[in-house]
């Protein structure tokens, strides 16, 4: 984030923060469009809410249930020269449309050589959120970034959602646009004219004892973990990824070298992670300088399952992150 | 693709009418419980999609097949589900995530299941049952090949079994109107065509998809014309007339049981309640679903044909209450069952590289 | 449905004829060349599927066409992308992986491209291309309501130009037989119904899905009929009449610019190669490709009628010969043309975490 | 692999090795079919050639051009009783059927409370081939092992894909049987009486300088890469996973903690792929033990090229981690 001289802030959700993005961008770009079921109505989360009585049906298109017509007509739209703005209502229905994101979208660009773009924001809700199971709940963040060709980004905060939306936008290449299901409400100030950049990680809480590295909402719990372990005079420095392609290495490396710990955390199976890829990095470039081995900590490889007692063995909490922080620095 | 034509009331089967709207009155009184337990008791925490309005499809359907027949149901399954045989006890406790829940608490409602009765599951993903319907009767196919192989030859199988046609299992695919513009539906139907499998699909338009009106995102005359056009034996029925339904789906489930070729139902309904149990449903036209409550209830409407035949008020009501009765019972009973196992969340993932064995 | 009725010689535009025949010479020799790289040279090293035999569609359709239009193809996409005006030396270049290619020798034969004729790309997944020409006939019609939101109300637009309806850009998407069973068939269309969208979809049926029959595939009476169930106003035609493509093509590319809405034509062919230039085709019954050869090869049959409208054998081998030459030029030139340079591997993939600037 | 007392063994290829695995079970098992497009014709690589001779169209069964159907309907036919061989032609092609596979699939048995199972052998000829550029030639192995459900194996070897095919018909999970596409003339000894179990990896070379990890046809390449180096006299341990999931953590910790050097080594891109789990597990379980940094050798993040010198800038080579292993070495 570069910080802006005259900040006007305002309070607004995560939800409202992307929903004001994409409206302001929309206002001033008229290749700008929203497509996807029920966009109409305000989607599925209310995070278009009101844009259709602004925009009309056409910039804010409902679509059929068809995930893969979706995603690969926006895709065509891109190619004629839009900039479409996919809405996948739930992550876990992205995969109806994996062909057309991955062996089109992603690869476009590269296999005509050059010839063509595909500026485009593909929005997909993830995590778990009222005990929606299995098919509903899912965090596959890592798969995109083991793809060529994409953006990936994870905002944590409404500031996050309002600034990455509109780079999101802006951006010439597919972005695969992870928002979190289980904070659409959350509150938080909103500086309309700090700038993301992809790429760059925010440090949000300073500490010399341990790294921790997350994104998504996890990062969120992080920085309520580094609390607690303060209360413990354990200093934690949070880094927040934010964009996972392409990821802030020098940021965490540097981090790393300071603190000579790390942890990461995410929401996702832990086998296959990004966290994987993290701690590989670090691994490779920062050994000699690490006081303890590196941890992860993300979901067991198990399925997300209805019953809240049974999500609840599948989540990462704030607690666990400060526990195996802490033992971490004993 | 004819539609349902006017049945003369003084042959009418009081008996199968009667049975039609016990098992419509169940699938309402389940769901209305259902529904109390997520708002009123806030116990039921995921989403659930109530099929009120549409009962007449899952018991007109249903009550012509047997357990060992094959359902897949989607998001909006109760009714399929209960018409198929399962408990109430163990869907209740399912629904509210309990232990003696069908899968255990571990799948909701969405994915509500029971094999022990035929039902191959619930989905929530649109239209992915479909493909996974042909499927089943794929597999059906083939294990009757490979019986018939051990046991003999071909024409054992007609000399052998005298009720050869009621043997013939057959899976039933339940879907939405929406679903009709997903691939799965037509490389599912295009795939029971090729292969020549036992299975009827019956879609249920109730008009909607979520919150849109399905009309307005399908091109074209819509599933029944596509169902055609990919040459399986299609009809048309009003769903919210049970005994049309009944008579439909008996005619292309023994089509289906003896052809062993698949089929098309095409069945007009309406949704009385919102999209999910939290949905307001406020994109309706005003008094759209009023109108179609005080006008097309398909329980108003059996009730109607029953008394027009002679059955007594108080018979039909006490259908009612008996349900209620049983899904209150359903609805306390799953309120007072535990909470699944923690360790459960480790189990069933797979054999081989379990979490049990290894959390991570 | 209506098919293609024959056509009274006295009449015949013998300019078209001459101009549809050089178009098939050409792509016929292209894929000669282009054969001969492959099995004489082994100077292609990827896959090449011919479309020798299916010329005629090619031709026909994008006589048609301008470069504002778009096109898309299938992984049989040499005569669409010549058809459409890409230059012979980028494309072989583009079949060997040199330097000059149309997408720098990245593609290759299935993602062979050229933007700026409008050639928005072949594709390796056989269906994947229906949604995205959809959507592409959508990027159309959304800039053109952006240009008339800036440029004034939407009367203006019949006002101010005199040919509106040629300025009116369209999109044609090619695809087989075999494409027609897969999920984005039934999805793009679909898409292109309910949008209004401005796209002719041709189905070129070469009655082979690789080395399947298609039609042991395919439900039903095929890909038109599915079509028509969703609304699109098709046509089927005898794919190896040029002049019947031509005409037909016309008419329904013409219906597309006028009314923005979708159409479907239905081509029947045959390829007389094998699928891939190294595939035998040895699962064809003996003699049908021989026989179709022998009997249905369009440009034999072009060359028919216009010897019988009176041209000169001589003036039409002319073409043939033309053909030729201009093709083993371009095979020359590709094959002198250097590789790409190393480094473009790390280029175009993505502005923002690109491998240019970390390789990993 | 279980030796045993009294084998006999044949040559063969690493098609023919498969396509006799499959033939033996179909015979004592009169549910196990397979199906696929063009099968009937023996398969694009042939790898069922004479098999619909011998069983029939039925249980050799042709299909129409629908993954996603071909996916869906084989894992319906599985929980009604049969055991599917699903053949989808491309490693590529299978995106077509990421909601079958994983949505449905991989969670069936653990949604529905373990009421079904999905027995099922998928197989996704993976890898570079022939030019195939940027949409038939990818390896996303990683994304498999991340999805609780499934079982991932990627033999490389005749001998291997003889056991693990029968291991995998065998197995009663759905198992995501990746053969490489570049091998499957490659001629072996097989001996129909070793038996494969998941999860356990194979010690291919034994040396004590450095642990050289792989699978896949990239394990061959490590084992080509041992032998120069051994005339280096670098001794390179090289351990084959076989399976990555389950993976055998043990041998791979085992062999660090002898060797102290560690360098994974696949085909994949490296950002995201399974390399960096095993990194992530080393630097975790076996720090202490290290005598250098851990390092990955996988394809850049970049796509598949068709132009024969652009690949080769994506290859991962014999020279390659020959190269890399010395240096670690030094
Ligand atoms: C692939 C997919 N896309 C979107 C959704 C979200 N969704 C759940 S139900 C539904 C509407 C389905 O409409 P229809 O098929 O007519 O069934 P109905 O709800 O009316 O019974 C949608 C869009 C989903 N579950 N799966
Ligand atoms: C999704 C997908 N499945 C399978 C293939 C392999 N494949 C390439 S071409 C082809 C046959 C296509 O048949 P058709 O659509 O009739 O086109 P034709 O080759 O006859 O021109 C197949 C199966 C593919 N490229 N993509
Ligand atoms: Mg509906
Ligand atoms: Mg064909």
């Amino acid at each position: 984030m570069t910080p802006s001289s005259m900040s006007v802030t305002t309070t607004m959700t995560y939800a409202e923060a992307a929903k004001n993005a994409v409206a302001e961008v929309m206002r001033s770009d008229s290749t700008v469009w929203c497509v996807g079921e029920d966009l109409g109505r305000g989607g599925v989360f209310q995070q278009y809410k009101g844009l259709v009585e602004e925009f009309g049906p056409q910039r804010i298109s409902d679509a059929p249930i068809s995930e893969a017509a979706i995603m690969s007509a926006a895709f065509g739209a891109a190619m004629a020269g839009t900039r479409p703005i996919v809405e996948m209502r739930f992550a876990d229905f992205a995969l109806c449309a994996t062909d057309e994101l991955v062996n089109q979208i992603a690869k476009a660009r590269f296999m005509f050589g050059g010839q063509s773009r595909a500026p485009m924001v593909i929005r997909k809700p993830m995590g778990m959120w009222r005990s929606s199971a299995a098919q509903h709940s899912q965090s596959l963040e890592s798969w995109y970034t083991h793809i060529p060709g994409l953006v990936v980004v994870c905002p944590a905060t409404p500031q996050d959602n309002y600034s990455m939306m509109k780079a999101a936008i802006r951006c010439d290449d597919p972005v695969v646009y992870l928002e979190h299901k289980d904070i659409w409400a959350h509150e938080g100030e909103v500086d309309p004219q700090l700038e993301y950049e992809f790429g760059r990680a925010q440090r949000r809480c300073n500490g010399d004892d341990i790294t921790i590295v997350s994104w998504s909402h996890t990062a969120n719990l992080a920085v309520e973990a580094a609390t607690r372990l303060a209360s413990n005079n354990v200093s934690a420095e949070v880094i927040d990824l934010c964009s996972l392609w392409p990821w802030d290495k020098k940021t965490v490396i540097d981090s790393v070298r300071k603190t000579g710990r790390l942890l990461v955390a995410h929401e996702s199976v832990q086998v296959g992670g990004f966290g994987a890829e993290i701690a590989a990095t670090v691994a490779e470039h920062a050994l000699q300088e690490l006081k303890a081995p590196i941890k992860r900590l993300g979901a067991p490889r198990s399925l997300i399952a209805y019953a809240p007692n049974l999500e609840n063995q599948l989540r990462v909490t704030t607690e666990m992150i400060a526990d195996k922080a802490m033992k971490l620095c004993q | 693709m004819p539609t349902y034509e006017e049945r003369p009331i003084s042959n009418y089967d009081i008996a199968r009418g009667l049975s039609l709207l016990a098992m419509m009155e169940r699938i309402r009184a389940f769901e209305q419980q259902a529904k109390l337990a997520a708002v009123r008791d806030n116990l039921v925490l995921g989403a659930i999609h109530l099929s009120i309005g549409q009962e007449a499809i899952a018991a007109g359907v249903m009550m012509h097949l047997n357990t060992k027949d094959y359902m897949l149901s989607t998001h909006r399954g109760h009714g399929h589900t209960l018409a198929k045989g399962a408990t109430p006890d163990s869907m209740m406790q399912e629904l509210l995530g309990r232990r003696g829940g069908s899968c255990g608490g571990k799948g909701g409602s969405m994915h509500i299941a029971d094999f022990s009765v035929g039902m191959l599951g619930a989905n929530g993903v649109v239209g992915a049952n479909i493909t996974i319907a042909a499927g089943a009767a794929h597999g059906i196919k083939l294990l009757r090949t490979a019986r018939e192989s051990i046991n003999g030859t071909d024409s054992s199988k007609n000399i052998g079994s005298k009720n050869k046609s009621e043997d013939n299992q057959i899976v039933v695919c339940f879907f939405g109107d929406g679903a009709a513009n997903r691939g799965p539906f037509l490389e599912g139907l295009n795939w029971a065509g090729v292969f020549d499998l036992p299975i009827l699909f019956v879609c249920e338009d109730n008009r909607y998809s979520a919150s849109t009106l399905t009309s307005t995102m399908t091109a074209g005359p819509g599933p029944a014309a596509r169902a055609e056009s990919i040459g399986l034996s299609t009809e048309v029925v009003d769903g919210n007339d049970a005994d049309a339904v009944a008579d439909t789906a008996a005619r292309l489930v023994a089509q289906v049981r003896d052809t062993g070729k698949p089929a098309f139902l095409h069945a007009n309904t309406y949704r009385l309640d919102g999209h999910t149990y939290f949905d307001p449903a406020s994109y309706r036209p005003d008094g759209e679903a009023d109108h179609a409550a005080a006008t097309n209830d398909p329980i108003t409407r059996l009730r109607e044909t029953l008394i027009e035949a002679g059955q007594a008020t108080t018979q039909l009501d006490q259908l009612a209450t008996d349900a209620e009765v049983e899904m209150t019972g359903a609805l306390a009973t799953a309120t007072a069952s535990a909470w699944p196992e923690d360790s459960s969340v480790f189990a069933d993932v797979q054999d081989i590289g379990s979490p049990q064995q290894e959390a991570y």
